[in-house]
């Protein structure tokens, strides 16, 4: 009786391709062409347009800046040796405030989970400060803690570690609670709890508070730069805003658009080695 | 025959702020060595409450438990205790998940690990010892949850529904494994199910439970004298529809 | 008067920040010289004067009132409808150089290899500190750091926590600071720079030339609140100004609007000098935020402070 | 065999009260009162606390504020009528960032949602949108939409949409694909889909972004007054940090917090007042 | 006896990515007005897909499926269709659940919503006709699933594992109280189960299907000669166990 089988959609028909599978095949390709050629077509035509409006001066290049000269501010920049300097302070800036806020947010919700007491206690404050638009301590945060990157890690901190201790401690109490129960029917102790079923099955949960919290270190830092700082792409934008180069600011802001993309689409990377793994 | 488990006016009332429940009353059972007790009765009437307070996951409000003579204040490793799923995790490999018991226990030891591997051989998983639980089909993982609760070696499993997340004919196949392994392993079993049937073919007693606050309503002494008994062989027996019916009608079952 | 009153024109006035400094402009708000003039004045404040000249540029503000520079860089970069400055307010720089410890006996060689918070690099505060520091002598960067890393709200905190030795502070901050003690006024930079163009009030050029009596009457204005606090005490110009600075201590507001009337921060009338224009691109030059110098002729007009002058007495 | 049979539970004991029982609930309320006294206590010692460190002048208060002097700036501010103008503009700005965050954001997923081609065609994009931080568009926006309450709103938007076009979304997606088949089998079309199914169904996941919207609102709505603004909470800090009013800032960020948490409450209290309602 | 629907030569294969995959092949069916059929087989084998076919929510990839004659082209009112859970909305109250066909079908009459009230009467539910789902036991709820396809009075029902997500008992009541529902208001039904006992007890003819691609592998004629036929009456009749064991082993279930 005891079949080893297999789970099922492994026999597919790889023989010979019948003609109705090539025919839909072909009709997926072609359907994923015009996507990506659409796709495509948008951002030529943005660009297009923005660069045309500009140099007919219907919009005023002035003001909204030019492809052609973000194209060449960047050249500038990068033979000045500038451009990756600023970058790289800024993603290092993001790095740090986020696996900080990450590991921070998960000691912080271990703690709650741990103890009752702490967590009912805790609960008003972490609703008021989740609440909270914690970009307006900005200034405050400087004053008290000086400037310099610290102020900027802080900052990222404020933003990133309610919404982590928050998301994380509500990955740990949505776990079945039999889970936890077959734990203790070997006599688990809440270590054990802790240990062998609510960390590792928080994992998912701890990606995914790191996928968040990527997007709000960003924030962070840049509301940092803005308000102190000596290099980086939020440096680089507040500088542009005083000597009015908007070249220079709009240059920043699409470098950040790359540079936050790309750190996003890591982590989403690093989900799937850690997760999928053993979900196939 | 040697009493294992003896249930002495077992009593649970929980506690909540809208009032309070009373789950269990005057609960009094004997469960012999090597037998198959099944406990059934309505939705709610404290059957999952009267496990926990065997395996001593909950301390009743009133009356003992004794196992072996012995009073239960607490987990015991004696006893082993199935739940409705699996509960395999799926971010260990079978063989990992298996030795849970024994990794909280602190006693993986070579001799375990064998005895595992024995286990996994015996009841055909040995081939999936690394896998991941995803891979395994339903059955094969029920298989596998009854095996990690046999390496700690208890004398007494009890079963919470166990078979409920399967689907019917896999369920009457998984009834047909698990009954020979637990045979063969030699274990007193306490099995809840909201199955008529199943607790019919596969027990020796079945324990109706009135509503809630559950007490013993009938006890079923279910003898059908065959050789080489097995769940599926007993639902053929002419006397099951009779246990059946007997049983459904002292249930009461409303739709 | 009722009638004019109905028909006054709305100008939007874009201020870079809303600081003490600027008193004539608000004792010409609060003794209604614009409403005399037939003008109702939305004042909005721009935080920084790149935020002032975009609203100017884009039309959401007529009027804009920050430093000459962002005119000359808009000159610069070759825009057509390019701002024209047609009224100066302020003469010189308005921040104050302030030290741990009071000393009497300052002179600009004491700042030699110390650390001086500075406001961000390219704003107007610090390219007059550079200019100021060249003048006596001192290359920034060389004999004298200055701290760029900071906005300006975010220096006071960072001088009292420990960072730097001498820092730039506008008012009203620098009298708060002196009285309680944290900080002592060593210099002010504005009598240090000489005459130096500060902030001045623009429009575009198709606006001016669109709306020259409403760019004449704003003038007027101006020059009527110059006027009214040139004849009056310190006193009598905080009581006028207050109802725009309410939350403003009045001990403080008279301190502060003393020190600027004694170091003769107001301009007495909106004329922007040729020189004066020239002195500021000098700075500018120095400080290496300016490549190329703007005519006087194009970026500025003195037209209607002439006119003004000629017609108020 | 139609035993009309209500759900469970309702049938507790309400006749009298056990010892037992009574033993329960006295602990359960002494449990409550020991955390609503640590709260308090922690409330009124940090409170005390910086009172009495500033009063010392061990902290400067210069710097730090002080509880005493926030009454009295709440007190000047009350009495010169600006407090609930300032308060007002901030809200008002905040709900109507909200309220059309979450109303665009429906209209697009709804989009997004009829159409696979737009969907695919706009994921790539969505995506680095999301993972950019809308901050740095602050200065861009101002340059673009003008310095104004307009700005303002835009900011908010920026902040806000893509989170509730995503999240709306995916509720749509996670509704259960039998429901959907249901109304097909009744010779359904899409519209009906729409309107019976997937709008109804998702009304948690609606209220749940307008939940989150709430937040990020207040965020955008701050970061707005930042940079453009002549009245508003926003706009106070920015002041008080100009003139070096600690206690300005330090005021305006606590009615802040005390805003932005009583609003999300509201919505929270709206969310049970829609969802609780038929589920019992 | 007249033939209401008719499947001559349906296959199906859907498309993907990594291949195609078959999941019906050559199926031929006549059934009768007013018969009850069942159609068992292995998981995946595409009973669900039949189903879908036969209600014209999914076209064919060949063959023709005739209902009285006439194509199917889409969905058709003479069809109703009942899927695995309730699928009752919670928004909604049991009446507007249960108008919930006839409003998507533009047919909200007085007449209409009188015979929902007598279907919602007749079948013990008509105190529950303002409440929300929630407030309903899962065999109420599956009932007023059927008075949702009832009322927009179709001549076939299908059902898809219509029973599953029940509990074993409640499944028994529930199976006799549908039966009687069906039977009364003489509609044709064509049912899908994994459940082998169920389908016997419930059907005229149960037809066994192959692994994937499913094709019809066996017909069972179920004829018990019982007066007022009830599934619960069908399955203590003798012969049912023989009846099932030669489902099971052409079946051929593994755990
Ligand atoms: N932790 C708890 N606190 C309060 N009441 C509880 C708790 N656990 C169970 N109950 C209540 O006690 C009663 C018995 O619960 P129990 O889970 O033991 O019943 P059961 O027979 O296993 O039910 P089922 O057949 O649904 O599994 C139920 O009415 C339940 O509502
Ligand atoms: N939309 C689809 N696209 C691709 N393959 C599908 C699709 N729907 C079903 N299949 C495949 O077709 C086969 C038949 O599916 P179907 O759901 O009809 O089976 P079933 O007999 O109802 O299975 P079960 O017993 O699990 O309900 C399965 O192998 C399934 O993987
Ligand atoms: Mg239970
Ligand atoms: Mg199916």
């Amino acid at each position: 009786m005891f079949s080893l089988r297999q789970k099922d959609n492994s026999d597919l028909v790889p023989e010979t391709i019948s003609l109705e599978h090539k025919k839909y095949l072909k009709s997926v390709q072609r359907q994923k062409l015009l996507v990506r050629f659409t796709q495509i077509m948008i951002l030529v035509l943005a660009f297009g347009l923005w660069e045309l409006l500009a140099s007919l001066k219907i919009v005023d290049p002035f003001i909204t800046s030019q492809p052609s000269r973000i194209i060449k501010t960047i050249n500038t920049l990068y033979q000045e040796g500038a451009l990756l300097h600023h970058i790289y302070i800024t993603c290092l800036e993001t790095i740090i405030g986020f696996v900080l806020g990450t590991v921070l947010g998960t000691v912080i919700a271990i703690i709650l989970w741990w103890s009752d007491f702490i967590s009912k206690v805790a609960e008003p404050y972490l609703v008021i400060l989740n609440s909270l638009p914690k970009i307006a301590l900005g200034p405050i945060f400087i004053v008290w803690i000086g400037a310099g990157p610290a102020a900027i890690i802080a900052m990222t901190l404020a933003i990133s570690l309610i919404v982590t201790i928050l998301e994380v401690l509500n990955g740990f109490l949505v776990i079945d609670k039999e889970k936890i129960k077959l734990v203790q029917t070997f006599g688990g102790t809440k270590l054990q709890v802790m240990t062998k079923v609510i960390l590792p099955a928080s994992l998912p949960t701890i990606i995914n508070a790191l996928k968040i919290n990527v997007g709000l270190s960003w924030v962070g830092v840049i509301v940092g730069e803005f308000l102190v700082s000596k290099a980086g792409l939020g440096y680089l934008i507040v500088y542009g805003g005083q000597v009015f180069k908007l070249d220079l600011v709009m240059t920043s802001v699409l470098i950040l658009c790359i540079a936050a993309a790309l750190m996003y689409q890591g982590v989403v990377y690093l989900e799937k080695l850690l997760i999928t793994r053993h979900r196939e | 025959m040697k009493v294992i488990v003896e249930l002495q006016n077992i009593g649970m009332k929980y506690q909540s702020l809208n009032g309070e429940i009373p789950a269990l009353e005057n609960i009094n059972l004997e469960v012999y060595e090597g037998e198959f007790v099944s406990i059934v009765g309505p939705s709610g009437c404290g059957k999952s409450t009267l496990l926990s307070i065997i395996s001593g996951l909950l301390a009743p409000t009133s009356g003992n438990v004794l196992i072996e003579g012995e009073q239960v204040t607490g987990p015991s490793k004696k006893v082993g205790y199935m739940l409705q799923k699996d509960h395999l995790f799926d971010w260990r490999t079978i063989m990992q998940n298996v030795l849970l018991g024994l990794e909280i226990q602190k006693s993986v030891t070579p001799s375990a690990k064998q005895y595992a591997e024995h286990l996994l051989r015996t009841y055909g998983l040995i081939e999936f010892a690394h896998k991941y639980p995803s891979q395994l089909s339903g059955g094969m993982r029920q298989r596998a949850a009854l095996i990690r609760t046999l390496v700690t070696n208890p004398q007494i499993l009890l079963l919470d529904e166990a078979f409920s997340a399967l689907d019917y004919q896999t369920r009457l196949a998984v009834n047909d494994d698990i009954y020979d392994i637990i045979k063969k392993e030699h274990k007193t079993a306490i099995m809840v199910t909201h199955d008529i049937a199943e607790s019919i073919s596969m027990s020796d007693r079945v324990i109706v439970l009135t509503r809630r606050p559950g007490t013993v309503k009938s006890v079923h002494e279910i003898n059908f004298q065959l050789d080489n008994r097995t769940p599926l062989k007993s639902r053929k027996v002419p006397k099951f529809q009779n246990v059946f019916e007997c049983i459904w009608k002292e249930l009461d079952v409303h739709v | 008067s009722n009638n004019a009153q109905q028909q006054l024109t709305k100008i939007h006035l874009s201020e870079v920040t809303h600081s003490i400094f600027y008193a004539p402009q608000y004792v010409a708000l609060s003794l209604g010289f614009f409403e005399e003039e037939g003008l109702e004045i939305e004042l909005s404040n721009g935080q920084g004067a790149d935020k002032v000249m975009t609203a100017v540029l884009t039309g959401q503000a007529d009027i804009g009132f920050a430093g000459p520079e962002a005119s000359i860089y808009v000159y610069n970069e070759g825009r057509e409808d390019y701002s024209i400055v047609f009224a100066q307010l302020t003469n010189g720089d308005g921040t104050f150089l302030m030290g741990r410890e009071p000393d009497p006996d300052f002179k600009w060689s004491d700042v030699k290899g110390k650390t001086i918070i500075g406001g961000r690099k390219g704003g107007m505060p610090e390219i007059i500190l550079q200019y100021v520091l060249r003048n006596n002598g001192l290359e920034p960067g060389r004999d004298v750091l200055i701290d760029t890393t900071m906005q300006f709200a975010a220096m006071p905190g960072a001088f009292m926590g420990g960072q730097g030795d001498y820092v730039i502070i506008f008012e009203p901050t620098a009298s708060e600071m002196e009285k309680e003690g944290k900080a002592y006024i060593l210099a002010s930079l504005g009598e240090s720079s000489g005459e130096v163009p500060y902030t001045a009030y623009f429009a575009s050029k198709s606006y001016i030339e669109k709306n020259p009596e409403i760019i004449q009457k704003f003038t007027n204005a101006i020059y009527k609140g110059q006027l009214w606090v040139e004849s009056h005490t310190p006193e009598e110009i905080a009581q006028a100004i207050k109802p725009h600075f309410p939350d403003s201590d009045e001990e403080i507001l008279v301190t502060v609007v003393k020190r600027y009337k004694e170091q003769n921060s107001w301009k007495k009338d909106p004329i922007l000098l040729e020189k004066d224009f020239y002195t500021l691109q000098k700075a500018l030059q120095d400080a290496g935020e300016l490549d190329q110098t703007a005519p006087y002729s194009e970026v500025v007009t003195t037209k209607f402070a002439d006119a003004a002058i000629a017609n108020i007495k």
